[in-house]
């Protein structure tokens, strides 16, 4: 019942302006999408192409409002006994092969995802768990997770379905379900997707769309406004000027300093706190961050289940660290140790001027801070463990980005002992995590709660800094607004034109 | 000729293995590429997988012999971005590289030649402080800088030409525009050099005392004496340009070589390196073999 | 009165250079008529090239300027015609060819396209060109007209380029054929038949000659009248024999004083211990056999000339005794030790007793160091000859002993003229004090009043250090006065070798005897005795 | 046949220093020229310590604060960057790292690159032949992936770029000077100094090493504004020098994201790239002029006149 409502408010979105146009539209994105693979969708270069345009899944999280997990490939799924979760799955759909989906489909999807014999990243949702697919009948899966999975609804929404023939190997011209099929792709150059005639659900707008990839922001934001491109979900907050074609939206994505806990001076708490005292994040905001950001108090969005609005952000009182500092000094930490601040050229949008400008900060109270550049590989080494024998205090400024509504995908990496870029181990951290992915419902919110307030205020754990924002120039011909969603998918079918 | 091309195919042959050689472990010094192909919240397992999958494994020498097995047979390996035959990915760039160089090379040669000589007609005039003041500001201005400002310029302001990407003639425009800039003011100067000595020397006092025009004796008489120096920094250019156009198709959208030697250098993709390096080299070393037919071309004194 | 084919009316030229204004011609007039040979003599710096180079058009304008004058052909003033007009008058009118073919060649298209570019140029149609081209090759003498069209420059020999620019230049039939030294480069029987050619080729066309030359013989063989230059005025002018006979102005008197080939020749002392013998040294480059087993002895205190025309191996000679060269077989016992097996120790202590002098000095003087500094590198690779303090001193010394003064030590070489050059290479060459001086052609490039300073030079070297010279040449007359045995060379073998005497009085082999009759004797009428006897052979 | 101008016009030759100083004079562009580098070379020296702190000192809220507002003290002259310092303040103390890495890659590549040229030109057939084959694998060596390699493997500090930046210019210098070399070595007066018995270093370096020397400082010269380019273009890459550190090059690339709104964040370090490549260019012309001895006269009658 639930779920007719759902389909039909979807339907009714899609319908709604039945005076609107159709056409096709032009995709101006940073980066080009080396591969169409579908099990590869959850990187953002390759999702924001195929993801629920071409490549569907059992489920999908709803980002513009707050409905949670809601049907697309299943119309209904319920918990067993045994804590296995039975997913029903919807008819009448067709492949853009010409096959019909069927619950054969969805196994083979599932499996191709864990399979040894290629390197499909969605398979990283589904570490430290056993799952296995019971094909039921052709319209119902079972699945069966080794430990019980709350959230499973959740994670079948990364899991794209593609055809039973499909190889286990990468494929480049993706088959599926959805409402666009790839026409034509010139590397280097374009990809075309056609609307689908016999797709299974309402008839979007868009007919044909044709992503372009540009790595230069400003020549993205040239191009709409040349009218050469309708769309450019990001580009740079200098050039969102114009109020009537530029909208921004906070996207998911999270700037922090991890701090590396198991080395002087940073290993001690009262130096932590100092740190955060000694950045003055409110002078960002406006400045070298966008209007509009917000300063996190966690290292997921707000919009996620169990973030905790009573954890406060930390106050800018130089006087407060200086304080600290001297006491841990008196106490024999050797605070005056150079600390490294890494960071990764192009992170993200001013991150030169950002990074200055916390460094110049964090020496005002008497840091000694030597900022570093380094390029991606570099700072994936010191981001993740295994961790450098003999290094010395070391920060890394590094974005998280979590649009995926639960914070089971963030904190077992960024904080249990065993995370690969988690910089401390504390006991109860990792039992507060083992607990909160374990538990349904309010019980799962209080837990991470909980769990985001000890981080914030007792371990002190990072330097957590802002929710960013980013900025969509969208051509008036086009009606889009973006979502905390559109840094990972783009759907074609929400975009309408005038 | 024939054993000179051979000789020289030999030489290079020996500095293109060398350069192979020398890429292929070097490269494999600056890290793991499972690393920055899957996420960063990848499993150590998942890491490890990735890497058995494409034998990264294997201690370097292993993967070396394994390499150049495949070389052997014509097999340059496959890209780990992008899931195809790494010399495909490369010739497919290639060739938007090598019209573009091809293009702008022709175009400044041309350009330089005119304006060069004539500079070099009327040396110390105020054509020639005026040439060489702009060569020289051509030369020294950021390629991405003039990039961007000839986008706002000519495409957002004046909407004259497409700010970027490939299609129509149009979009050929802004890219060789600014690349024409440095090549040109470096070659312009090459040229004037060249042709003051050129047209100074005995043979063009010959033709004036023959009676031949000022056009004949600039273009025909000293120019193709001139050459030889030029053609060699034209060389230098288009080499370059085959090389490293990397700015330039960055910005343009252009989806040439040199932004996929940068990107695959950055992704660790080294099947993809090694093939664009191989395509490159080729290129070049047979543009330097038409380079040295172009010297005997033009200077029969060469000719054996 | 008629008018002349050519008229140069009280011209001047001047030149803004480093020294302010130079004055290259003042005021000079002369003039020609048809079928004439008109010859300008003068040495280097005398202007004699400026005023053709002002019929030509050729002046560079700045830095040049023709400040006064006329010059009329048929009356009609070149200086005042259109551009057009001056042009179209080059190559049709007037014709020019040049000292040093190879250069003044486009190095770059056939010959075939050179010869007929002068041509096309006034409008002949390329089929007509090119069948006149071949014409004239065949007619200049160069074998194989049709083959050698399709030829370039550095194909040819020397000869045979100055044939090539002779045809060129006579293409359109012009009026007027300048030549600017146009036997100078060339082999002395060479420039024996290409004199003969032009004046050949004179009688056919009727057109005047104006011949531009630094030697007496040239004059003598070739010219009717004569204008002598000195230091751009014009001092004396009429017939050839006149002027030969009974010059007025002083500057002429000195020219013909300096003719060499006119002194006391020296009588060889047969005795002593050989300072050098060389045996049977043989050089091969690639296919060519520059050296083909040449022995001779050289005394102390005595010289040696070597003569020969090129290609005869005789500087390739001069290189491998130095060791610039490796011989391919031979010895050169020096002192008794064979030259060829020193090590290279005993190389670097020989080089002190062996020294050279090179042909050209604006060559073989690094024009990045002052006098100086060339003189005084000698101590600086061998230390042990002077110590440091002592450098300046010496360097005067040797400055005063080769005519030049101490204050000249500062100076870089392009500041002196030739003659001052070769002076600097000789003070080089005895700083260290050597025992044997090879002089390669060490005075062809000089003037010929400058050459009989320079011999004179060596001469008194020889007489007051007892150095022994090998003195290569290309020329009889030169070496004449200063030798004491001849070698004469060709093709890398020693046609005859005897005392200067022997040689130049009772030579035996004929080409010594056509390289004797093929040298330009500055008198006109010895000069037509030799023409004579050629045709005679002929 | 040339007008010969020989011994009656030099009277004394004044020392060295006088005459080139004459000669300067008598060269108004290369004068100028000289008077900018040398002010280049001062705030290279002095920059840091005399302007560093103001140009490190960040205002949050004087962004991109526009040029020409003389109410404001001198160093704001120019405006503010994106982080409101000083702009006219880090532009002096960026020249003392651009200088050292474009002085630095300069200098070690043609010293390196003259160096194997002489031996590639003047050693033994095969010892060219594998330094031509060396320089012809450097050559074809994307200069990219040689940054990427050396910066990955020995950090990122001026030091490396220095060595990046250099290793690819080698082969310019190595060609250029074994090409002359092999021409040079023909010549007459080297020929005379080989009879005299002078060892291979004294005609390397004091016979053939000045006759190359002047197309080598041209090169040098020019290569210079190519240096300054490369290391802007790499950290419009993200592999080149990083902030703190600050160079033209990275202020250029820093400042082109705002180039619609603050043109003047990537245009005053531009100008000033611009101008040392032209002094430099000036200076080079006039060197080559002044210390030929056979050009010389040019600048002494020119500088005649205008006395």
């Amino acid at each position: 019942m639930k779920k007719m409502l759902m389909t039909a408010l979807i339907l009714g979105s899609a319908l709604a302006p039945a005076y609107a146009g159709s056409g096709p539209i032009k995709i101006v994105l940073p980066e080009e999408a080396d591969l169409l693979e579908p099990c590869m969708a959850t990187r953002s270069n390759i999702g924001r192409i195929i993801m629920e345009n071409v490549s569907e899944t059992l489920t999908e999280l709803d980002v513009r409002g707050k409905k949670g997990v809601m049907p697309r490939l299943a119309e209904k799924w319920e918990q067993t006994q045994d804590g296995s979760w039975r997913f029903h799955l919807r008819q009448g759909v067709k492949f853009s092969n010409g096959t019909t989906f069927d619950a054969k489909d969805v196994k083979h999807s599932f499996d191709r995802v864990m399979s040894d014999k290629n390197a499909c990243e969605s398979r990283r949702y589904f570490g430290g768990m056993k799952i296995s697919a019971n094909v039921v009948d052709p319209n119902t899966i079972d699945f069966k997770a080794d430990p019980a999975q709350p959230i499973l609804p959740l994670l079948m929404s990364l899991v794209t379905i593609v055809p039973e023939e499909t190889p286990l190997a990468f494929i480049r011209e993706p088959i599926g379900t959805g409402p666009y099929a790839l026409k034509n792709w010139t590397p280097g150059q374009q990809i075309v997707l056609a609307a689908r005639s016999d797709y299974w659900g309402a008839k979007p707008q868009v007919t044909e769309a044709t992503y372009l990839f540009r790595s230069d922001p400003s020549v993205r934001a040239a191009m709409v406004k040349a009218g050469e491109a309708d769309l450019s979900p990001s580009i740079s907050q200098l050039d969102a000027t114009d109020p009537k074609t530029d909208f921004s939206y906070l996207d998911s994505e999270t700037v922090y300093l991890r701090l590396d806990h198991n080395i002087q001076p940073l290993n001690d708490v009262r130096v932590r706190r100092a740190l955060n005292l000694a950045i003055d994040r409110q002078a960002f905001i406006g400045t070298l961050v966008p209007d509009g950001a917000v300063l996190a108090t966690a290292l997921v969005p707000p919009t996620t289940q169990g973030w905790n609005p009573n954890v406060k952000v930390f106050p800018y009182d130089p006087a407060g660290a200086k304080k600290l500092l001297a006491e841990a000094k008196a106490a024999g930490v050797k605070v005056d140790t150079p600390i490294t601040l890494i960071a990764r050229t192009a992170n993200f949008p001013n991150v030169t001027e950002i990074m200055e400008a916390v460094q110049s900060q964090l020496q005002e109270v008497g840091f000694k801070v030597d900022l570093k550049f380094v390029e991606v590989a570099e700072h994936e080494s010191y981001y993740s463990k295994p961790f450098k024998e003999g290094r010395g205090p070391i920060i890394v400024a590094a974005m998280h980005d979590n649009s995926k509504g639960d914070p089971s995908f963030t904190m077992f990496f960024k904080y249990a002992s065993q995370g690969t870029q988690s910089g401390f181990s504390d006991p109860k951290v990792d039992d507060l995590i083992k607990r909160a992915s374990a538990a349904v419902g309010d019980e799962r919110a209080k837990l991470w709660s909980q769990l985001i307030a000890y981080l914030h205020d007792d371990v002190v754990a990072d330097g957590l800094l802002f929710h960013m924002v980013g900025f969509s120039r969208v051509s008036p011909r086009i009606d889009f607004k973006p979502t905390i969603a559109t840094n990972s998918m783009l759907q074609l079918s929400e975009i309408g034109i005038k | 000729m024939l054993s000179f091309i051979r000789k020289r195919s030999v030489a290079s042959l020996i500095s293109l293995v060398g350069l192979l050689v020398l890429v292929f472990f070097l490269s494999r010094l600056t890290g793991d590429p499972a690393a920055l192909f899957l996420p960063v919240e990848a499993s150590a397992e998942m890491k490890q997988q990735f890497r058995e999958l494409h034998g990264l494994n294997d201690p370097l020498m292993v993967q070396f012999g394994r390499y150049v097995g495949d070389v052997v047979t014509g097999d340059l390996g496959e890209s780990l971005r992008k899931a195809r035959p790494a010399l495909g990915v490369v010739t497919e760039a290639f060739v938007w590289t090598l019209w573009l160089a091809v293009i702008t090379m022709s175009l400044v040669t041309a350009a330089a030649i005119v304006v060069g000589s004539l500079a070099a007609f009327r040396s110390g005039g105020f054509f020639d402080r005026l040439s060489s003041i702009i060569s020289l500001v051509g030369a020294s201005v950021p390629d991405f800088w003039l990039a961007i400002v000839a986008i706002v310029v000519f495409s957002v302001n004046l909407a004259w030409l497409p700010t970027s990407g490939t299609g129509s003639i149009l979009h050929w425009i802004l890219p060789i525009a600014v690349l024409f800039v440095r090549p040109f003011g470096i070659i312009v100067q090459v040229v004037r050099g060249s042709m003051i000595g050129a047209l100074s020397s005995a043979y063009v006092k010959t033709a004036r005392a023959k009676g031949v025009k000022a056009g004949p004796i600039i273009f025909i008489h000293a120019l193709r004496n001139a050459m030889l120096p030029v053609i060699t920094v034209i060389g230098d250019q288009a080499a370059s340009l085959l090389n490293g156009a990397v700015v330039v198709e960055t910005i343009f959208g252009f989806p040439g070589v040199g932004k996929l030697m940068i990107d695959s250098i950055l992704q660790r993709d080294f099947n993809v390196v090694l093939a664009a390096i191989l395509v490159t080299a080729l290129a070049i070393f047979l543009m330097n073999l038409l380079i040295d037919l172009a010297y005997a071309l033009l200077d029969p004194r060469i000719r054996h | 009165m008629a008018e002349h084919l050519l008229e140069v009316r009280n011209l001047s030229v001047e030149f803004h250079t480093a020294a302010g204004v130079v004055h290259a011609v003042r005021n000079i007039s002369y003039h020609l008529d048809r079928g004439e040979t008109l010859a300008i003599l003068g040495e280097s710096g005398s202007g004699k090239s400026v005023s053709s180079a002002a019929i030509m058009n050729l002046i560079d304008m700045p830095p040049g300027r023709i400040s006064a004058g006329q010059i009329l052909l048929d009356g009609k003033d070149l200086l005042t015609m259109p551009p057009q007009a001056r042009r179209e008058a080059n190559g049709r009118r007037i014709a020019m060819i040049f000292q040093d073919p190879l250069s003044h060649l486009n190095p770059v298209y056939t010959v075939g396209w050179q010869i007929r570019e002068a041509m096309t140029t006034h409008g002949m149609p390329a089929e007509q060109a090119r069948s006149e081209a071949v014409r004239l090759l065949t007619r200049v003498g160069i074998p194989d007209p049709e083959g050698a069209m399709g030829k370039y420059p550095h194909e040819f020999s020397g000869g045979q380029r100055q044939r090539v620019m002779i045809a060129m230049a006579l293409a359109l039939r012009p009026d007027l054929l300048i030549a600017d030294e146009p036997t100078t480069a060339l082999d002395v029987t060479v420039q024996a038949e290409v004199l003969a050619l032009l004046k050949e080729l004179q009688r056919e066309t009727g057109m005047g000659v104006l011949i531009i030359t630094h030697d007496l013989g040239v004059v003598a063989e070739i010219a009717d009248r004569v204008v002598v230059m000195e230091k751009g005025e014009l001092v004396e002018t009429g017939t050839v024999r006149d002027v030969y006979k009974n010059p007025k102005h002083p500057y002429t008197k000195k020219l013909i004083g300096a003719a060499p080939g006119k002194g006391e020749m020296h009588i060889a002392q047969l005795s002593g211990e050989p300072l050098l013998s060389v045996r049977d040294i043989r050089k091969r480059y690639g296919s060519f056999d520059a050296l083909k087993g040449v022995s001779f002895d050289l005394r102390a205190g005595e010289t040696m000339a070597i003569v020969g025309e090129s290609g005869s191996g005789k500087s390739t000679l001069a290189r491998v005794l130095l060791r610039l060269d490796e011989p391919d077989a031979g010895t050169a016992h020096w002192k008794g030790r064979d030259l060829f097996q020193l090590s290279p120790s005993e190389l670097y202590k020989l080089r002190r007793d062996l020294q050279m002098v090179f042909q050209d000095p604006t060559q073989s003087l690094n024009p990045r160091m002052t006098v100086f500094q060339l003189v005084s590198e000698a101590w600086a690779i061998h230390p042990d000859i002077l110590p440091k303090r002592q450098w300046r001193e010496r360097v005067a010394e040797l400055l005063v002993q080769v005519g030049l003064s101490a204050e000249h030590m500062s100076r870089y070489p392009h500041q002196f003229s030739g003659g001052q050059r070769q002076r600097i290479a000789i003070a080089r060459a005895l700083a260290l004090e050597p025992q044997l001086i090879v002089c390669d052609e060490a005075v062809s490039a000089l003037d010929v009043s400058v050459q009989a300073q320079v011999i004179a030079l060596l001469d008194k070297l020889r007489r007051d250090m007892g150095i022994s010279f090998i003195f290569i040449a290309h020329d009889l007359p030169v070496v004449r006065d200063f030798a004491d045995y001849v070698m004469v060379m060709q093709k890398g073998e020693v046609v005859e070798l005897g005392t200067v005497r022997e040689i130049f009085e009772t030579p035996r082999e004929a080409y010594t005897k056509a390289l004797l009759a093929a040298s330009l004797d500055p008198d006109p009428d010895v000069q037509a005795e030799h023409r004579a006897a050629r045709l005679k052979r002929a | 046949m040339s007008v010969s101008t020989s011994d009656t016009t030099i009277t004394h030759e004044p020392p060295f220093p006088v005459r080139m100083a004459r000669m300067l004079w008598a060269d108004k562009f290369a004068l100028c020229a000289v008077i900018f580098l040398l002010i280049i070379i001062v705030l290279a020296l002095v920059g840091p310590s005399w302007l560093g702190e103001l140009a490190t000192k960040q205002n949050l809220r004087g962004r991109n604060l526009a040029p020409f507002d003389w109410s404001r003290e001198w160093v704001w002259w120019m405006g503010a960057d994106a982080l409101g310092r000083p702009l006219l303040a880090r532009i002096i103390v960026a020249t003392q790292n651009t200088i050292m890495v474009a002085a630095g890659a300069v200098i070690l590549s043609s010293v390196t690159g003259t160096l194997l040229g002489l031996v590639a030109g003047f050693s033994s057939p095969r010892v060219g032949q594998v330094i031509m084959r060396l320089a012809d694998v450097i050559m074809s060596f994307p200069s990219l992936l040689i940054a990427v390699i050396v910066l990955y493997l020995l950090g990122s500090s001026i030091l490396n770029l220095v060595a990046v930046l250099s290793i690819t210019r080698i082969p310019v210098y190595l060609r250029t000077t074994r090409a002359e070399v092999l021409e040079i070595r023909e010549r007459m007066f080297v020929q005379a100094a080989r009879v005299m018995g002078a060892s291979q270093n004294r005609i390397l370096f004091r016979h053939i090493l000045p006759v190359v020397f002047p197309t080598l400082t041209t090169l040098a010269t020019l290569d210079f504004a190519y240096v300054m380019l490369a290391e802007s273009a790499l950290s419009f890459l993200g592999i080149g020098i990083q902030p703190p550190a600050i160079t033209w090059g990275l202020m250029i690339s820093q400042g082109r994201q705002y180039l619609t709104n603050a043109w003047w964040l990537s245009f005053w370090p531009g100008l000033a790239i611009i101008m040392t490549t032209l002094s430099l260019n000036l200076l080079s012309n006039w060197l080559r002029i002044a210390l030929d001895p056979v050009q010389r006269w040019r600048l002494e009658m020119k500088g005649r006149k205008n006395g």
